[in-house]
C-alpha cells in the first residue's frame, strides 16, 4: 500500500513557476496553496496579487484573482472584502509594494482593521525591476541603487513594517517566518494558516510577513542565501511571533 | 524496522531548476546533480537512493524546500 | 420675468437659511428656482451670501452679478451690495446692526430695525424673518403664505414653537415694511 | 420621492446615486465636493449592503473602487481636481481591466492647488483619458440639478453596459447650487444584468481572473483594439447635446456646464437685441457630439467657444468642424465666472456682421 506523503497542492495549478532557482516565492505560494486547500476555502477564496515578481501569482492560484497596481493591494482587497464580507480575501506583496508605495495602502486598512490577510514576502529588493534598493534592505547590503552598500545616512534605515502595523488596533496576527529551512517552513505554514483562521473567524487583520531568499539578486547560492537570511537577515527582522491578539477577541 | 520507514521521492526533473535546496536539507544525502539538463537548461537534482539498501525514510524534508514543487515523496 | 436676490451677512445670521426659505416658497409658487449659496474657506472665514434666482421660464445663469434685491444684515455687506445692484433695485438693511445709511440714489433702501422688532416679539432668532416679511411684502416676490409654507417645509419637524415665532416675524416684518417706516 | 426638492448639486449626486443602486462609496475629503462624500457617508449607512469609506487617499479612495467594482457592486467615488490627478493611476487600471464606475469630479481652479472656485480646467484630462495607456472614459457634463440627478442615473447604466468609468464633469458653483429636482424611483438592483465577469469566490465555476497586466504585446495590442470598439460603439450611441436657438443663429455659443448657462442668458440678451445668436451645449464631452456641431455648422453660423479655461473643449470644436466655420474663443480660467453681461459683449464682438 503506497502512502503519499508529499504532492503539489490542489490549487496550485500545474505550471512551471518563472521564478528563479531558490526563490522563495515557489515555496510561499506552496504554502498557501496547501492552506487553502486544508481549509476547504478554495471556492470562496479570493488573491489580489502585487506589482512585482509574484504579479503572475494568477497563473499559479486556482482560484478568483484580482490584480491590483503596485501597493494598493490593500486598497483593493478592501473593496472586495467589503463588498462580499464571507468570502476570504488576501493580498500577497512584496516589501517594495507593502512597506514602499503601498504603506499608506497597508497601514490605514490594517487600522481600520479589514477582515483580510497580507502574506507578505521580504526579500530585501526590488527582484522584478532588477534589485533595487527596498525599504527592507539591510544597513550595508548591496543593491543596484546602493551600489556601495545601504548607508543609514543616504539611505535611511530598513523598516520594519510588521512590528509598525503591530502597533495599531486593527492588527489581530502579525507574525515573521522564513522559508530558509524545513522547520522554517512549517512554522511558516502553522502562521499562514493561523492567519486565515483568525480572517475565517472573523477577528480582523492578520499578517505574515516572510523572510524569502533572492539568490539572483544577491548574487549568492540557494543555500548560502538561506544562511544569510538565518545569519544576518535575522538580526534585523527577528522572527516569531510579533503580535497575537487573536485570544481577546 | 526497515520496512516500516521505506521511503521514496519522485523528482520531476523538469520542474527542477537545480537549486539544489533539497541536496542541502537530506538527511540521508541521497540527493545529487544530474548529469542530463532539463528542457529549462538546468541540471536537475536527483534520487541516488539504491534499491537494495534503501535509505529514504519519507521525511519530506527536500519536497518542503523545494520552490518548485518538484518533489513527490511516498512511502511503500 | 426673473428676480434675482441676494442675502449677506455674517456667518450665524441666517443669512443661508433666508435665501433657503425663499426657494422654497418660490417653489410653492411653482416658479422655477436657483440657490447659489458661498462655500468653502469663504464660509469659514465668517460671511456668507447666497444668491436666490426666481422665474416663470426656465433660469438660465444663476449668478447675479447685479442683483435685483439685497437683504444685508451687516455693515460690509451693504457696502458691497450697495455697489453691485441694479438701478431701481431694492436693498433691505437690519438698521439695528448697519449705523450707516447707502450712498445709491437710484435704488430703493429700506432699513428695517429687525433685532428691536424681533425682540419685542420675544426672541432674536426671528430676526431673519423679520427681513423675509418686510421683503416679500415690498417687492411681491412671493407671497406671506408662501414665505410661512416654505419656512415650515424647511424647518419640518424641528419644534413647533419656532415655527410659530417665525410666522409672527414674517408677519411683523410686512407690517413694518408695509406701514411703520 | 416623486415631488420636487431643492438640493446641492453634491447631494444631488449622492441621491441619484443611491436611487440608481450604488452600494459603495470611497472618498476623500476636498473642497468643493465635501458635501457629496458626507451625504454618502449618512446614505451608505441606511442600506443594509451599503458601504462607505473615508479613505486615506484619493488614490487609496479609486483603488478601493476597484476591488468593489470587481465584487460587482455599483460603485462611486468623487473628488475635485487635484484630487482627481491622484486618482488617474486606479481610472487607467478601472479602464484597462473593463470596470465599471463612477467618477465625480467637481472641478476647481487650477493648476496646483488653485483654488476652490468654478472651473472648467480639468476638460483635457477628463476626456483624453487622463492617466497612462491609451483608453477614454464617457465624460458627462450636467448643467442643472435635474440633469446631474438624470445623467447620474445614466452614468452607471452606461458604466455597466459599456464595461468602463463614466465620470461625472461638474465645477464648484454646479456642486453648491441648489435646484428643485425630481428624482427617480429606486432602482432594483437585482432586475440588472447578471455580471459575469466579476470574482466572487469560484464556487460551482472555472475561476476568473481581472488583470490588466498582458506582457504579450499582441495580446495587450488586441485588449487596445477591443476597447477602441467598445468606444467606437458608445460614439455611435450616446452623444448628446442640446440645441438652443440654433437654426437661425449667424453666432452660435459653445459652452457647457455652468458656462453654458451663463450663455444662454447672454443669447437671450441678443436676441432680445435682434441679434441671431444660439447656443450649443455638449452634455456628453467624451464622446463629443460632433453631429450636432455638424449640423449647426451647416446652418452657416460662425462659433464662440466659451470656457472656463484657456482653451480646451475648442479643440474639439476645431476637429469636429474640421475647418468648415470661424471658431472664436473666450476663456475665463482660475475662478472667475463670466457673467451673462460679459458674454453678451463677447456675442457682439464676434457676431459677424
Amino acid at each position: 500500500m503506497t502512502e503519499t506523503i508529499f504532492k503539489r497542492p490542489k490549487y496550485l495549478k500545474d505550471a512551471v513557476f518563472h521564478y528563479c532557482p531558490g526563490c522563495g516565492h515557489g515555496i510561499t505560494h506552496r504554502l498557501v496553496a496547501e492552506v487553502i486547500e486544508e481549509l476547504d476555502i478554495a471556492d470562496r477564496s479570493i488573491c489580489v496579487p502585487p506589482a512585482g515578481c509574484a504579479v503572475l501569482a494568477y497563473d499559479y492560484f486556482d482560484i478568483d484573482v484580482g490584480e491590483a497596481a503596485h501597493g494598493r493591494g490593500a486598497a483593493v482587497a478592501t473593496g472586495l472584502k467589503r463588498v462580499l464580507p464571507d468570502r476570504i480575501v488576501f493580498t500577497y506583496q512584496g516589501d517594495g509594494d507593502m512597506a514602499a508605495i503601498g504603506t499608506a495602502e497597508t497601514i490605514h486598512a490594517a487600522n481600520r482593521g479589514e477582515n483580510i490577510t497580507t502574506i507578505f514576502i521580504n526579500n530585501g529588493t526590488y527582484g522584478m525591476t532588477g534589485g533595487q534598493m527596498a525599504p527592507t534592505t539591510l544597513v550595508g547590503q548591496k543593491s543596484t541603487t546602493t551600489p556601495g552598500g545601504r548607508d543609514t545616512k543616504r539611505d535611511g534605515n530598513p523598516l520594519r513594517l510588521s512590528e509598525m502595523l503591530a502597533l495599531l488596533d486593527g492588527t489581530i496576527y502579525i507574525e515573521r517566518v522564513s522559508v530558509t529551512s524545513p522547520k522554517n517552513i512549517r512554522a511558516a505554514k502553522k502562521a499562514i494558516k493561523k492567519a486565515f483562521q483568525i480572517q475565517m473567524d472573523r477577528l480582523g487583520y492578520s499578517l505574515v510577513e516572510v523572510l524569502s531568499p533572492c539568490p539572483t539578486n544577491w548574487k549568492m547560492s540557494p543555500v548560502d542565501s538561506c544562511k544569510w537570511i538565518d545569519e544576518y537577515m535575522t538580526k534585523t527582522f527577528p522572527i516569531g511571533v510579533i503580535k497575537d491578539n487573536s485570544e481577546n477577541k | 524496522m526497515a520496512d516500516k520507514n521505506k521511503g521514496r521521492i519522485k523528482i520531476n526533473s523538469e520542474l527542477c531548476k537545480g537549486c539544489y535546496l533539497c541536496i542541502s536539507v537530506c538527511p540521508k544525502h541521497i540527493i545529487a546533480v544530474s548529469e542530463t539538463l532539463n528542457h529549462q537548461g538546468y541540471y536537475p537534482s536527483k534520487s541516488t537512493d539504491s534499491s537494495d539498501d534503501p535509505k529514504c525514510t519519507g521525511c519530506a524534508m527536500c519536497a518542503t524546500i523545494c520552490p518548485d514543487v518538484a518533489i513527490e515523496v511516498y512511502r511503500d | 420675468m426673473i428676480t434675482k436676490t441676494a442675502f449677506a451677512g455674517s456667518g450665524g445670521q441666517g443669512v443661508l437659511s433666508m435665501g433657503y426659505i425663499l426657494a422654497y416658497a418660490a417653489m410653492r409658487d411653482k416658479k422655477n428656482v436657483t440657490y447659489l449659496p458661498s462655500y468653502g474657506a469663504e464660509v469659514r472665514g465668517g460671511t456668507a451670501n447666497c444668491t436666490v434666482c426666481i422665474s416663470d421660464e426656465e433660469i438660465a445663469s444663476p449668478v447675479a452679478s447685479a442683483p435685483d434685491y439685497a437683504i444685508v444684515l451687516n455693515k460690509p455687506s451693504m457696502l458691497k451690495y450697495q455697489g453691485i445692484i441694479r438701478k431701481g433695485g431694492i436693498m433691505l438693511v437690519n438698521s439695528s446692526l448697519v449705523d450707516a445709511k447707502a450712498e445709491r440714489e437710484d435704488i430703493e433702501v429700506i432699513y428695517i430695525p429687525a433685532n428691536k422688532l424681533a425682540l419685542e416679539l420675544g426672541s432674536e432668532r426671528a430676526v431673519n424673518m423679520i427681513m423675509l416679511g418686510a421683503f416679500a411684502a415690498k417687492t411681491g416676490v412671493t407671497s406671506l403664505e408662501s414665505l410661512a409654507g416654505g419656512m415650515s417645509d424647511v424647518l419640518k419637524s424641528k419644534s413647533a414653537g419656532l415655527v410659530d415665532l417665525n410666522k409672527k416675524g414674517i408677519e411683523r416684518g410686512a407690517e413694518y415694511a408695509l406701514h411703520e417706516r | 420621492m416623486t415631488e420636487k426638492v431643492l438640493m446641492s448639486g453634491n447631494h444631488v449626486i449622492g441621491e441619484a446615486a443611491v436611487r440608481a443602486g450604488c452600494s459603495f462609496y470611497a472618498g476623500y475629503p476636498i473642497t468643493p465636493q465635501n458635501e457629496l462624500t458626507e451625504y454618502m457617508a449618512g446614505a451608505m449607512a441606511k442600506l443594509d449592503d451599503g458601504t462607505f469609506i473615508q479613505a486615506e487617499s484619493e488614490i487609496a479612495a479609486i483603488n478601493m473602487l476597484i476591488g468593489a467594482s470587481m465584487a460587482g457592486a455599483r460603485v462611486m467615488t468623487s473628488s475635485s481636481s487635484p484630487g482627481i490627478s491622484l486618482k488617474q493611476e486606479g481610472i487607467s487600471f478601472l479602464s484597462a481591466l473593463e470596470l465599471p464606475a463612477v467618477i465625480v469630479n467637481c472641478m476647481r481652479g487650477g493648476p496646483g492647488l488653485g483654488n476652490i472656485a468654478p472651473s472648467q480646467g480639468d476638460y483635457f484630462q477628463a476626456t483624453r483619458g487622463g492617466g497612462h495607456g491609451d483608453y477614454r472614459n464617457i465624460v458627462l457634463g450636467p448643467a442643472s440639478g435635474q440633469e446631474i440627478c438624470d445623467l447620474v442615473t445614466k452614468a452607471f447604466d452606461y458604466a455597466d453596459e459599456y464595461l468602463t468609468p463614466v465620470m461625472i464633469l461638474l465645477d464648484g458653483m454646479m456642486g453648491q447650487m441648489m435646484e428643485p429636482v425630481v428624482f427617480p424611483e429606486y432602482r432594483d438592483i437585482s432586475t440588472l444584468p447578471e455580471k459575469t465577469w466579476k470574482i466572487d469566490g469560484a464556487k460551482g465555476r472555472p475561476r476568473r481572473v481581472i488583470k490588466s497586466l498582458l506582457l504579450d504585446v499582441n495580446v495587450e495590442e488586441a485588449h487596445n483594439w477591443k476597447l477602441v470598439r467598445r468606444y467606437e460603439q458608445i460614439k455611435d450611441k450616446i452623444q448628446m447635446a442640446e440645441s438652443y436657438k440654433t437654426s437661425d443663429a449667424k453666432l452660435t455659443v459653445i459652452a457647457y456646464g455652468i458656462a453654458a448657462r451663463i450663455a444662454k442668458s447672454a443669447v437671450d440678451r441678443a436676441r432680445e437685441e435682434g441679434i441671431k445668436a444660439g447656443l450649443l451645449r455638449p452634455v456628453t464631452l467624451w464622446p463629443f457630439p460632433e453631429r450636432s456641431l455638424r449640423e449647426a455648422a451647416s446652418n452657416n453660423t460662425e462659433f464662440l467657444v466659451y470656457e472656463m479655461s484657456t482653451g480646451q473643449m475648442i479643440e474639439d470644436v476645431r476637429l469636429s468642424l474640421n475647418g468648415s466655420s470661424r471658431i472664436h474663443f473666450h476663456g475665463r480660467p482660475g475662478g472667475p465666472v463670466s457673467t451673462p453681461a460679459d458674454i453678451y459683449e463677447q456675442i457682439k464682438k464676434y457676431y459677424p456682421r
